[in-house]
């Protein structure tokens, strides 16, 4: 019941409910989009206002140009090895991807999500980043991982729960924790890492110690209070930590557009705390590496943190539970204009001279056998269910650090069969 | 008579409010255009529109702010949250707001929501897909929750739920959308199509809240349940060969203690199962109404059966899984006493 | 136990934890802080774009200046009478918040919240919505009910706790409702009205309705989730209201660089979301008015949500439990550089030669026996703990719409005394 | 020995802990500067700097995600949330972060953290300052919850509770800050210096959490009470003559399932009491406990005796605080058997 009738002098409100500008039966359409050309951003040295490169966030910094040539104040100068390192994790994570949608397939774990199309926004941070660096990702950031050279057959591990899995079978697939990799665990609820993440790099200030952190979370994910947390929270007490938002486009059907992406960029959330914000092409290695370099450098300078925006695309359905011609165009990833990361690094190093066809056929093929490898040694320590030598007992471990009474009971009951 | 599955059953219900009353408006994650990623809400944009059946931003506590405020308008909102795992950020308002709304303005305003979640395990789901987190809400004064086990009863108890004044939490028993699932995990589930519970009336109807089922009448020994833990129980009964009576509670708050009552003082003992952890579970609220209202009729000490208190394990799913092998063994030793 | 020692070769971290200019000892400055002249920022067409004000977000829109005129664009025009019914109606809120505050210190009452030096910011807004537009306030924009003619005794009755509380004694003072008033059930718990105000106002653009909401926010609730998710939702679905934060420079003992006001303004909060954000003189009538009053239109206009910084000062404690000598400056109210909202409006109806001393003089006398005849009819219905007429079996009506058997049960037994 | 009140018994536990742990650090809303709102921190900042005491913005759900964030670098933050009814913005990091970190990590990552929050009520303070949400999260595995009754038990709880490498929610009855509070509204509460439990040692000790504490011998009945209730529990024993054992039990979990046991096994019948509303508090975990662990003991059935499951009600609290007159009936139909 209303509390009173419409004003019949004044015209109707409407309800507005953001669309995409495609669906399943309209073709894609990106050609509202706006792209900066590559190198036409400037770039601030790391002690700016951020008040002052407020247009930061409504720019796109490319380096990459459409030639492959690296271009503008971005460019980071890496050196071809530093190149091929990055075009080789971001394909080994492909690669593995790939796998270990087959095996879900086949019935040998019950999940997996990729991260087609977005290799570059993990693995150039990754290697921006210090080794030491303390990453709080989302579940589409296996490239950390990878770029780091955490063993591919402990992840795999963890996919099939067997008995080498370091979490014990405890966790869904891809819900992956290295400390030694300095890859804090994946937590099923959305968000969360994100003000953690600020709360690690408070802690690691005020302890003086030199490691800063960084942070992704996806574009939908946004919406939910730990983001508005986090962001206030590094302003507040300058947190060396680097807040990065994967704008992939998606988030499971739902576009962009409801998390606010219909109005302004997701780099602009950053202006609201008077964080600096880069908004950056994330297929573009080169310019992710150069932005959270920069970020890194500000971090450690104690200036705070920095919030960058990572324009990209999910060329893949959500997760292997997904179907994505339910809901987007069939065309709208190859319509994508930015391209694809790994392709765009492997033109660039070829047009250095320090790249080719050959090689790049020989490093898919090496890296193939490498995951299949890796798999075959994963798996003969079992997949899903198949895995006799994992504890059932060990399920009460861990939840306190010693077992409480009523645990030591239960789980005595459990074997009991009560 | 139509047949249907629970989600069938669980869109119908909704299908039918929005036919109904046009203050229904449900919104919630990839609800719109997908209809859900359980397909709850399939065709219902396509058939109610864009503005009453919508996406909403990953913010299960706007979601649920929203709502109140909706409500507060004089709107009837449904929204789900994606999975029940997911509802903590949407605790304050429903605790602090929508729960006690009507309370704190003496009925000038009240929450007539409805907060629909997926709910339970058996999925390998892991411990943030399989969650049941109904005893953390029913201690709240002000909601009420409601925890189908059929299509039939589902589509009642949503249709009764959207339309009652007060904020109502549905958890909707994943592992029972297909079928009902009994926890024997390695055999086949049976459609709901060859269940007689599958047979779903079109058009309006309601099953009341607040009101149990005798599913099963016996005389040996009571079993309380709720969603999946009912087909458990059922199918306790059948294994151990206990002539157990099931009750299926369908709504937790308000509760149907005169039901249980009645048939705790017939039988002599109970026991009470629920997937959930057992510590401050629904199950302890249960046990202490039981010894409390029933103490002279009781025989042996109300047996509890439910979740280890520890998060859900993907692994070890069917370790954990309260299943009617446990359910069995918690029988015996009620009729053993 | 860290991760890893700290990098010698870098210099370590440090926590920045934010400091007011002063504290009880150092004396008040208010001298860094920016106040544009009055007049000086521009006012844009309701249907502008948000990326062509961000400045808004970061100046100071005034309209009444030093000398007590009304100068610039914004200035609203309003007719003499109406500017007394405003000066009125916030003389008689800090009237009422005095006696008030009086029969709290008398044990009378259990708690009070004045809204001194902030009475522009209720009032001029209740006076610039329509009446049937729904207020979402704190607890501090009794100025709301005062505006729209609540009577004064109703609302003491609430903070009586008497038997002519209309909340039958159910809330603490101040956390008055009226749906007569379209004035929304203040919470206790802070931040929460605001994303609810966005769901009334998207409910009523679904039910095409034309009325608006409008909701009160402080400077420290805005790090709530709530805040997020209130421009969350208004932004995406461009929901009809009205988002005003009022930064009155305090949240209890902490300072707004608590709530990340060091960094940027609070308007800028809207930028993130792709929202009009204006920032604004909370203590200049005209201002709050004329501010007010665009965002209505824009938002009648289905243009969607303005987020709106309301730049005032808590003149007096944050509540009666509240001692701010213990950490404010002893001077800093009467060192805030905007004055007082009431004394600004009494200068500028006598600039206007529409006021004088004689007449306040009156007007304040009036009001006082007013706010005297109101307090002694309320106080006549009982005061807290002295009001026999009400029903404590009362107590357990309302929890649900029809009581269930459990609450019956506990009714009796309490009325027995088990 | 010096004398404190609980407030300052808290005061010195922090004060203490921040001397010997530099990975100890305290913030909250109020807490710094000002020393918090009920002065718990009071000089803490002085003492200890502005980077190891201070202010947070007001977001409890970000104040707790920064806990458990700083827990994984390696610090043991204390924070505190300005009253328990403003906890429910940071569940979902308690219950689906801090609660599981162990869990999920197998042990690479913990949450060492402390939450204290005043809780109870009492003071007027409406629904909104009065709540004692306990039950909630003693329903989630992975969490521990501490609740004192007194000065020397509120320090040793709390260092305890803070050198401990779980999550602790510690929730200070604000009613009982300044004195033994019994519930007897009407009559004026002496102060913890005259109290013996007001001795409080200097410097470090702890009270292990997980132990209660038998703080009456008695025959009759056993009054099973923490926080406030455990002086309401004395009163009523005083008022009615009734030789009840009280148990205060300090720490809900883990819980000192032993000590219940051994009690109600002497005397045959059992009060459980708590301020906390009734359905589904944690009173009925004890209650389903206790019938389940003492059946052939109990000659009666376990009562209940709680805040009533509504709102807390400003104007009425005296009629909604579960206070002796009612814990004495209880007793008397316990005894009355
Ligand atoms: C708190 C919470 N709400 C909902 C979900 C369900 N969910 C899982 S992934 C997902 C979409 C996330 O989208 P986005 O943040 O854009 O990340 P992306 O998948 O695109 O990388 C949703 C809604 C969840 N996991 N946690
Ligand atoms: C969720 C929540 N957290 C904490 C509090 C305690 N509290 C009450 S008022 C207040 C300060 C609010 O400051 P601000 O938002 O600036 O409003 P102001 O009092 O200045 O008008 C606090 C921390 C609360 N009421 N609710
Ligand atoms: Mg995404
Ligand atoms: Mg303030």
């Amino acid at each position: 019941m209303s509390l009173a009738d419409p004003d019949p002098q004044r015209s109707p409100l409407s309800l507005h409910i953001p669309e995409p500008t495609s669906r399943p039966g309209i073709a894609p359409d990106f050609s509202t989009m706006r792209i900066p050309a590559a190198g036409a951003c400037p770039r601030p040295g790391i002690d700016v206002q951020p008040g002052d490169i407020r247009d930061l966030a409504f720019g796109l910094i490319r380096v990459l140009d459409d030639e492959g040539q690296a271009v503008g104040p971005w460019n980071p100068m890496v050196d071809a090895d530093t190149l091929r390192r990055g075009l080789r994790a971001m394909m080994l994570t492909r690669a593995y991807d790939e796998r270990m949608v087959r095996v879900q397939r086949q019935g040998k774990s019950s999940f997996y999500m990729k991260s087609t199309g977005e290799e570059a926004v993990a693995v150039a941070a990754a290697m921006a980043l210090d080794r030491d660096d303390m990453c709080f990702p989302t579940y589409r950031q296996q490239g950390l991982l990878v770029a780091r050279e955490w063993p591919l057959r402990e992840m795999m591990n963890q996919v099939y729960s067997n008995s080498g899995d370091l979490l014990k079978g405890r966790q869904m697939p891809v819900f992956y924790s290295s400390r030694k990799a300095r890859f804090f665990s994946i937590s099923g609820n959305l968000g969360t890492q994100y003000s953690q993440a600020v709360g690690w790099a408070m802690a690691s200030a005020a302890s003086a110690d030199t490691r800063i952190s960084a942070a992704w979370i996806g574009d939908g994910a946004t919406a939910e209070g730990d983001f508005h947390y986090a962001l206030t929270f590094a302003s507040v007490y300058r947190a060396p930590t680097i807040l990065n938002i994967v704008n992939n486009q998606w988030a499971i059907s739902s576009f962009m557009g409801f998390a606010g992406g219909e109005a302004t960029t997701f780099a602009a959330r950053g202006l609201a705390y008077g964080l600096p914000a880069l908004r950056v092409d994330g297929n573009d290695f080169l310019a992710v590496y150069a932005v959270t370099r920069w970020a890194a450098e500000r971090a450690r300078a104690n200036l705070g943190a920095t919030v960058i925006e990572l324009f990209t695309y999910r060329a893949d359905g959500h997760s292997t539970s997904d179907d994505p011609t339910r809901y987007r165009a069939a065309g709208e990833k190859d319509a994508w204009p930015l391209g694809d990361p790994i392709e765009r690094l492997a033109r660039h190093l070829t047009t250095l001279g320090e790249w080719d066809a050959d090689r790049h056929a020989a490093l898919a093929e090496e890296l193939a056998a490498h995951v299949r490898e890796e798999g075959r040694a994963s798996e003969a320590l079992g997949t899903l269910g198949q895995s006799p030598q994992l504890d059932r007992a060990s399920m009460f471990d861990d939840v306190y650090k010693d077992m409480p009474p009523h645990l030591v009971l239960q789980r005595a009951q459990m074997l009991e069969g009560n | 008579m139509p047949r249907m599955n629970m989600i069938q059953a669980i869109n119908n219900a909704m299908d039918t409010c929005l036919a109904r009353d046009p203050k229904v408006l449900i919104f919630g994650q990839d609800v719109g255009y997908f209809g859900g990623v359980f397909r709850a809400t399939d065709k219902l944009q396509e058939r109610h529109g864009l503005q009453r059946v919508f996406d909403a931003p990953i913010a299960e506590g706007g979601i649920v702010a929203m709502a109140v405020g909706m409500g507060a308008y004089g709107m009837r909102p449904v929204v789900e949250i994606q999975f029940a795992d997911y509802i903590y950020p949407g605790a304050d308002q429903l605790i602090s707001e929508a729960a006690r709304m009507r309370y704190r303005t003496a009925g000038e305003w009240w929450s007539p929501i409805t907060v629909r979640a997926p709910y339970g395990g058996g999925i390998f789901g892991g411990q943030t897909h399989s969650q049941s987190p109904e005893g953390i809400f029913t201690h709240v004064a002000g909601l009420k929750t409601v925890i189908p086990s059929n299509p039939v009863d589902a589509k009642g108890l949503l249709i009764a739920a959207i339309e009652d004044d007060d904020p109502v939490l549905f958890f909707e028993p994943k592992r029972l959308y297909n079928g009902p699932f009994d926890g024997h995990h390695d055999r086949p589930v049976k459609p709901w199509s060859q269940h007689p519970a599958g047979e779903v009336p079109e058009g309006h109807y309601t099953v009341p809240l607040g009101k149990a089922a005798v599913v099963r009448e016996g005389a040996a020994v009571t079993i309380l349940a709720y969603g999946t833990m009912v087909h458990v129980a059922l199918a306790a009964a059948e294994d151990s060969g206990i002539d157990a009576e099931v009750i299926d509670l369908r709504t937790l708050v308000p509760l149907d203690l005169d039901t249980i009552r009645e048939s705790v003082e017939k039988t002599g003992c109970c026991v009470v199962i629920h997937e959930a952890t057992l510590t401050c579970g629904f199950g302890a609220e249960l046990a202490a109404l039981v010894q409390q209202h029933c103490f002279y009729a009781l025989e042996a000490p109300v047996e509890r059966v439910a979740g280890w208190d520890t998060p859900y394990p993907h692994a070890f799913e069917w370790d954990y899984f309260p299943g009617p092998a446990r359910v069995s063994a918690a029988l015996r030793r009620a009729v053993e006493r």
